[in-house]
């Protein structure tokens, strides 16, 4: 009898289908494919892989060593050359949320406290194996306090010195040599060479991808849309953990299939919904909650300026001498010069960058989200919506994190935010 | 003669506004809503229909709003109560010389929305997950002090001390706060003018993010609590536009909304 | 014995008739040089020969002498800077200008013959399209000379013409002198057909210069040059001539015409300033051309004489040759210096740099 | 309309550097052996064709002309015959409007010489060199000394002060009069002039500057160009030409493609998003700012207003990848 009682029920291994990051991710992921009609059929890779890596938490395999990078400032191509591969650690899972507070203070950024979490877990989603080498450039606070935790856990981590006043001559030297050191850790870390062949490939393959996106990005141009802007989301964060060659392949035939869309005139949405520019904190699947609640209640997001697609794939590096010493520079330039982070001193970038993309892309409303306990982006906040004043463009802030307990209250003043701008468009008209 | 009809499904109480083909408001009809939100709601319409004598097929366009509008299935369209508490606000505020802020305490929630003149949405605050400042705080406090709600607003007056400061921002915390007040003994009045000016101030604060423009207009609710009213204009320093039903303003709004997108249907086709 | 002083007097003769040598020199007399009086010399008098002589000019023309390319075609080099002579005065430089002065010299010393004065006579000169006036000569500051005016572009040839009769011999003295009316950036003259050299048909003895082939109207013969000269006897070439340059510091060279009538000589480096200083690279220097012709029976219009000697002379200006001046292993040396050095302190600076940072020092004194 | 747009887009698509090469050597051949083809293309032309490469020459650089000229008495520059200085002046001008500073880019032999020497360095892999921020501000300076001094000095041997044999100063130090002449097989200008002290300072100058100018462009790009007073001079007069670098700044995002490719390591061009009118003084027009820009629009080399060269972002797709394995 006492054996009974004292008898610890061992807590069974629930098959990881049915745990629950899986269920946030299958809802999430069920949401996009089924609550949408009509989605291009090419996403049907996207949608695949999702469910492959995210539910049935499947292995991504991958050549070479593993680099995990915790930023989009860490320069892949170099980690492509030295022929290892470079995954994107960013996670934005509400499980691991929960999981990494008790590494970081309670108001503070939900997607560094999910990378902490997801990393410090046994079973880590997307199944990436363990990284031989996370680079963790020191862009904003959080992440460069992660550092010390990330090693704690028994990583071994380098810090790629990144500087925070972008104008100066004197930064860009600075990059300049601190990702000359990269490239000399990474030599040592997988002990093969930097040739002008293997970098000259490198270049070529981010190159591809990045001339697949622009043209991505070039067709959200149209009015009415061709593809929804979650549809986007998704296949830029499949570009975290993806193979680069497979991702590029699927990204272009999605274009062929919007270039059909396009000749036969076909609508994604209806053409009276308002088109909207998503900006700030980065939306990272399964957390592509905001995203989704405009496009649920009738809006559509026709581009973004985040660094989990827009600000990742847009710039591309032109090299003048097609020799190694020239190359890495003209590299360490293309992540310092055009990048619109908020970690920098100064934001004049980010506000023409997004000036300009209102404007070509006709939008009608801006919504800028920011995780809470983000200050960089909430204290950007005021100097954007100045600018939006100025030109005459409606702004919805919102801070929110990774839990979905705010979505009843969200979609209301989404709602409202949607229904201001159709007034004013009709006025307009 | 052409009717629209208006429903406002709140968490508390359901709301219901019938208005005639230019606008005028014809009648409305206020039921608390219970758990069986769609029947409440049909029942509700019927009985204001009933009520002002009219037939299901005159009202030609039924708008629903509130949180529930999603649920209510029988209506041609659906709008969020921001923007039809704001068209609501601006049409009533005209009887009293045009409005630009409005402030609404709804059960659940409490709103601050800024309009330019034509009635559109500029600017609008919600009160984030918490529940502090809302309808339900009032509830609770009139419970804990045995008083109904249409009692709190005369014995706000009764009160012949300072109002005591409820420093407990948080409703259920509130609660413990109130009984151990009583326990030392204080008067009922100065406890519920304390509770009435701490909503004050949050409100106030809430509509300061949206900016505060003249004529501000006071609906929901706790408007009818005089009381409340007069903390709001004493921490506001402003005069405040009450309705004369200021709990149907929203529902109110979304019909002449039905109106309008009925005429707006009209000249496309 | 007597053949010897029959020979030696006989060189004598050729002596005093050589020094008898008569030549139109373009340099002005120095102020210092003296001023040779004039000697009695039995000559027939001038005027009547010499304007017998006239006569007989056929359309001279200017003939194309076919010169074959000599050493180097000199394409003029751009002017500019003071021309300097012997003494070191500044020589006008009047190449520009069609006003010419000419002075009669005597001596086979290209730099220190002496002007003659008191000669009378007059001047043939013959320009591109044949014959122009006379020009009499005139003694200007007790020394004979003669001014020229050139109407166009171009070479004019000017001859003085001295005949002499002694004991049954004819001695005829021809001095010519080849004059240009040139200008540095000629606009629309062609200058190749303008440049071509002037022979005149008349004169018994002459020596024609072969110009350098595209030689325009900016002449320069620069010492080490090799210049070509064709002696012509009315024309036709003669054989066996003897022709002896004189260098301005006197040095001198004789040669014999060969079959065609063409002589070649080098102009050696005659100028040797006593130290680098000093050089004058535009150091104007004058050569003498003599050419002598033996002739044994011969008549003349009539007047038959048992032999005649005729004596024709040139003479030019040559400058320092830019070798003299001009020092290439100099030129590549300082390159050749610069890119080294400029090129081991870039290595050395790049190989500094690699160290990351300068080693900051702190001591008592910072 | 349709024939235009397909123009226009094969030649923002263009494969810029190679067409650049061509052009270049076009004109190389043009400049340094058109007198043997009979070419003549006056005495006033904005760029280094070299007077010293006498038969050779197509045309014959205005700077040698202007110092000669100025090198005049005084009476005489000052009085009537002053007047064919304006005139030569004015056909210089008339050049110079036609391509700007694309003289300095395209056509001029010593710009196409430096370009060799760059690709013979980049074959053997040696690094270039970069000026650090503030050596670029001062040393920038030193093409307006020398063309004020290309100016006085010849008018000071007019006026009588200095002797003739400082004539045309700037010729005796430019490395066009030691080396263009070389391509002729004329190594006269590769002595030094002991003729007197002048000469011969003036002609070591000249030989150490071309000694520099070998090193300095085999490590530095356009090295020479950087410090030479024609670009001075033509920038003094580039307001109304022709040819014109123009910069839409909203659509540049700032990504210093340009300020990388810029020989001439040009900041401004990549910093300022404000100026429509780009080109600086030390700008030689060679365009690869506009081929290696990704943002369609934001840069392009417009003449006489028309567009002729924008920056596109296919254009630059195919640029850039061309260095890669398959090309595509």
């Amino acid at each position: 009898m006492v054996n009974e009682t004292s008898k610890v029920i061992p807590i069974q291994a629930v098959p990881f289908a049915r745990s629950r990051q899986a269920g946030e991710a299958q809802t999430v992921l069920d949401h996009i494919v089924d609550d949408f009609q009509d989605n291009p059929e090419s996403m049907q890779y996207f949608y695949d892989l999702f469910r492959r890596v995210y539910c049935q938490g499947e292995d991504v395999p991958h050549e070479g060593m593993l680099v995990g990078t915790t930023c989009i400032q860490a320069p892949e191509e170099l980690i492509y050359a030295f022929g290892a591969t470079p995954m994107r650690l960013c996670n934005g899972s509400y499980h691991y949320d929960q999981k990494g507070a008790d590494f970081m203070p309670s108001k503070s950024c939900s997607l560094v406290k999910a990378t902490l979490g997801m990393l410090n877990s046994e079973l880590v989603i997307p199944k990436i194996g363990r990284p031989d080498m996370i680079v963790n450039p020191t862009t904003c606070d959080q992440k460069k306090k992660s550092s010390s935790m990330m090693s704690d856990m028994g990583y071994k981590v380098y810090d790629l010195e990144f500087p925070n006043v972008k104008e100066s001559e004197a930064s860009r030297v600075y990059w300049q040599r601190s990702v000359r050191q990269f490239a000399v850790q990474l030599r040592e870390l997988t002990g093969n060479k930097l040739t002008r062949k293997n970098l000259k490939e490198a270049l070529n393959k981010t190159g591809r991808a990045q001339a697949a996106f622009r043209k991505l990005h070039n067709f959200r141009r149209k009015s009415p849309s061709l593809i929804l802007g979650k549809d986007a989301f998704l296949v830029t964060n499949a570009y975290f953990f993806d193979d680069i060659g497979r991702w590029t392949a699927a990204v272009e035939k999605l274009n062929e299939e919007l270039e059909q869309r396009d000749k036969s005139g076909f609508k994604a949405v209806q053409s009276r919904a308002p088109r909207v520019l998503f900006t700030g904190s980065p939306p990272i699947f399964p957390n592509i909650k905001l995203p989704l609640l405009i496009e649920e209640s009738g809006g559509v997001v026709v581009t973004d300026e985040t660094c989990s697609a827009n600000r990742m794939l847009y710039d591309m590096t032109a090299v003048d001498e097609w020799m190694v010493s020239d190359m890495v520079d003209s590299l360490a330039d293309k992540y310092l010069k055009p990048c619109t982070c908020p970690i920098f001193t100064k934001n004049d970038d980010r506000r023409r960058r997004l000036l300009d993309l209102v404007e070509s892309f006709n939008v009608d409303g801006v919504v800028y989200q920011a995780f809470a306990g983000c200050q960089v982006y909430e204290m950007e906040y005021r100097s954007i919506a100045e600018e939006f004043n100025k030109a005459g463009i409606p702004m919805l802030y919102v801070e929110t994190d990774y839990s979905p307990d705010d979505k009843g209250q969200l979609s209301t003043r989404i709602e409202a935010f949607l229904e201001s701008m159709k007034n004013r468009r009709k006025r307009r008209a | 003669m052409k009717y629209f009809a208006g429903i406002d499904v709140g968490s508390t109480a359901i709301k219901v506004a019938v208005v005639d083909g230019d606008g005028q408001l014809v009648g409305v009809h206020v039921t608390p809503s219970g758990s069986l939100f769609h029947k409440n709601s049909t029942e509700a319409l019927n009985t204001l229909l009933t009520k002002v004598g009219l037939k299901r097929e005159q009202v030609r366009y039924l708008i629903a709003t509130g949180y529930g509008r999603k649920l209510f299935k029988e209506a041609d369209d659906s709008f969020s109560e921001i923007t039809a508490n704001a068209i609501g606000a601006f049409e009533a505020g005209k009887a009293f010389g045009g409005v630009r802020t409005i402030i609404n305490i709804g059960g659940q929630d409490s709103k601050a929305i800024q309009i330019d003149n034509t009635g559109n949405v500029v600017n609008f605050a919600m009160n984030d997950k918490c529940a502090a400042g809302t309808g339900r705080f009032l509830d609770v406090a009139a419970r804990n002090l045995e008083l109904d709600l249409e009692e709190l607003g005369d014995c706000h007056f009764q009160a012949t001390a300072a109002p005591l400061t409820i420093n407990s921002t948080c409703t259920v915390f509130a609660e413990s706060e109130i009984i151990g007040l009583l326990a030392k003994g204080h008067g009922k009045a100065e406890i519920i003018a304390g509770i009435h000016y701490s909503i004050a101030s949050r409100t106030v604060r809430l509509a300061k993010r949206v900016g505060i423009e003249d004529r501000v207009y006071f609906d929901g609710g706790p408007a009818l609590n005089k009381g409340l009213v007069a903390a709001i204009q004493d921490e506001l320093g402003r005069e405040l536009v009450i309705p004369e039903y200021p709990q149907t303003t929203t529902a109110f709004g979304a019909a002449i909304l039905a109106r309008s997108e009925f005429m707006d249907d009209a000249e496309e086709d | 014995m007597k053949n010897v002083v029959v020979l030696l007097l006989f060189g004598l003769m050729q002596m005093s008739v050589q020094s008898e040598v008569f030549w139109l020199s373009e340099t002005p007399p120095s102020k210092k040089a003296t001023a040779l009086k004039k000697e009695p010399v039995a000559s027939v008098p001038q005027s009547e020969h010499a304007g017998h002589l006239h006569a007989q000019l056929a359309a001279s023309g200017v003939a194309a002498s076919g010169v074959a390319a000599t050493a180097g075609g000199k394409k003029h080099t751009h002017g500019g800077g003071a021309e300097v002579d012997a003494d070191g005065e500044v020589v006008a430089d009047n190449t520009h200008s069609g006003k010419k002065q000419l002075w009669l010299r005597r001596g086979d010393d290209a730099r220190a013959a002496a002007y003659v004065s008191g000669m009378q006579g007059s001047l043939i000169l013959l320009g591109q399209g044949g014959m122009l006036p006379e020009v009499t000569l005139a003694d200007e500051k007790d020394r004979t000379t003669v001014k020229l005016d050139l109407p166009e572009l171009g070479f004019y040839n000017a001859y003085w013409v001295q005949r002499a009769v002694h004991e049954g011999m004819l001695h005829v003295q021809i001095a010519k002198a080849e004059v240009l009316h040139g200008t540095c950036c000629a606009k629309d003259i062609d200058e190749e057909a303008v440049g071509k050299p002037i022979v005149n048909r008349a004169a018994e003895l002459e020596l024609v210069r072969e110009h350098y082939s595209g030689e325009g109207l900016f002449t320069r013969i620069v010492s080490g040059d090799t210049i070509n000269y064709t002696v012509l006897s009315r024309g036709e070439p003669i054989a066996g001539a003897k022709v002896t340059m004189i260098s301005h510091k006197g040095w001198r060279n004789s040669q014999l015409s060969d079959a065609q009538g063409r002589v070649s000589f080098t102009l050696i480096r005659d100028y040797y300033p006593p130290s680098w200083l000093d050089f004058k690279k535009r150091f104007k220097q004058s050569y003498l051309m003599t050419a002598e012709l033996e002739l044994p029976e011969l008549t003349v219009e009539g007047a038959t004489y048992n032999a005649a000697h005729y004596t024709a002379t040139l003479a030019g200006n040559y400058y320092p040759s830019p070798y003299d001046y001009r020092s290439y292993a100099w030129g590549l040396g300082i390159a050749l210096f610069v890119i080294v050095f400029g090129g081991v302190s870039i290595y050395l600076y790049r190989r500094r740099r690699i160290k990351p940072y300068q080693e900051v020092r702190v001591d008592a004194k910072a | 309309m349709l024939r235009l747009e397909s123009i226009r887009t094969a030649v923002n698509n263009v494969q810029f550097n190679r067409f650049r090469f061509w052009l270049q050597l076009f004109f190389f051949v043009l400049l340094v052996y058109g007198g043997y083809l009979g070419i003549e293309l006056g005495k006033s032309l904005p760029t280094f064709a070299c007077g010293y490469n006498k038969e050779g020459r197509g045309g014959m650089c205005y700077l040698m002309t202007l110092q000669h000229q100025m090198e005049w008495p005084w009476q005489k520059l000052f009085s009537v015959a002053g007047l064919t200085v304006l005139s030569t002046f004015g056909i210089f001008y008339l050049w110079f409007i036609a391509l700007n500073k694309g003289w300095c880019g395209f056509v001029c032999p010593v710009g196409t010489i430096q370009d060799w020497i760059t690709s013979l360095r980049r074959m053997t892999g040696i690094r270039y060199s970069r000026y650090s921020w503030g050596q670029f501000q001062w040393l920038a300076q030193i093409k307006y000394v020398l063309l004020a001094l290309m100016f006085l000095i010849p008018l000071a041997i007019g006026g009588g002060w200095f002797q003739k044999d400082l004539k045309s100063p700037f010729c005796m130090i430019c490395p066009g009069r030691t080396i263009i002449p070389l391509f002729s097989a004329d190594f006269s200008q590769l002595s030094i002039d002991f003729s007197s002290k002048t000469n011969m300072i003036m002609t070591g100058l000249g030989l150490a500057v071309t000694g520099l100018f070998f090193i300095g462009s085999f490590v530095k790009k356009r090295f020479f160009c950087f410090y030479c007073p024609m670009g001075a001079f033509h920038y003094l007069l580039s307001k109304i030409a022709l040819l014109r670098l123009k910069k839409d700044g909203s659509k540049c995002t700032r990504c210093g493609d340009c300020f990388r490719v810029c020989d001439q390591e040009i900041k401004v061009i990549a910093d300022d998003v404000t100026q429509k009118e780009i080109m600086t003084d030390d700008c030689i027009m060679c365009l690869k700012c506009v081929a290696a820009c990704p943002e369609p629009g934001a840069l392009k080399a417009t003449f006489a207003g028309i567009p002729i060269f924008a920056s596109t972002e296919e254009g630059f797709i195919k640029r850039m990848n061309k260095g890669c394995s398959d090309g595509k």
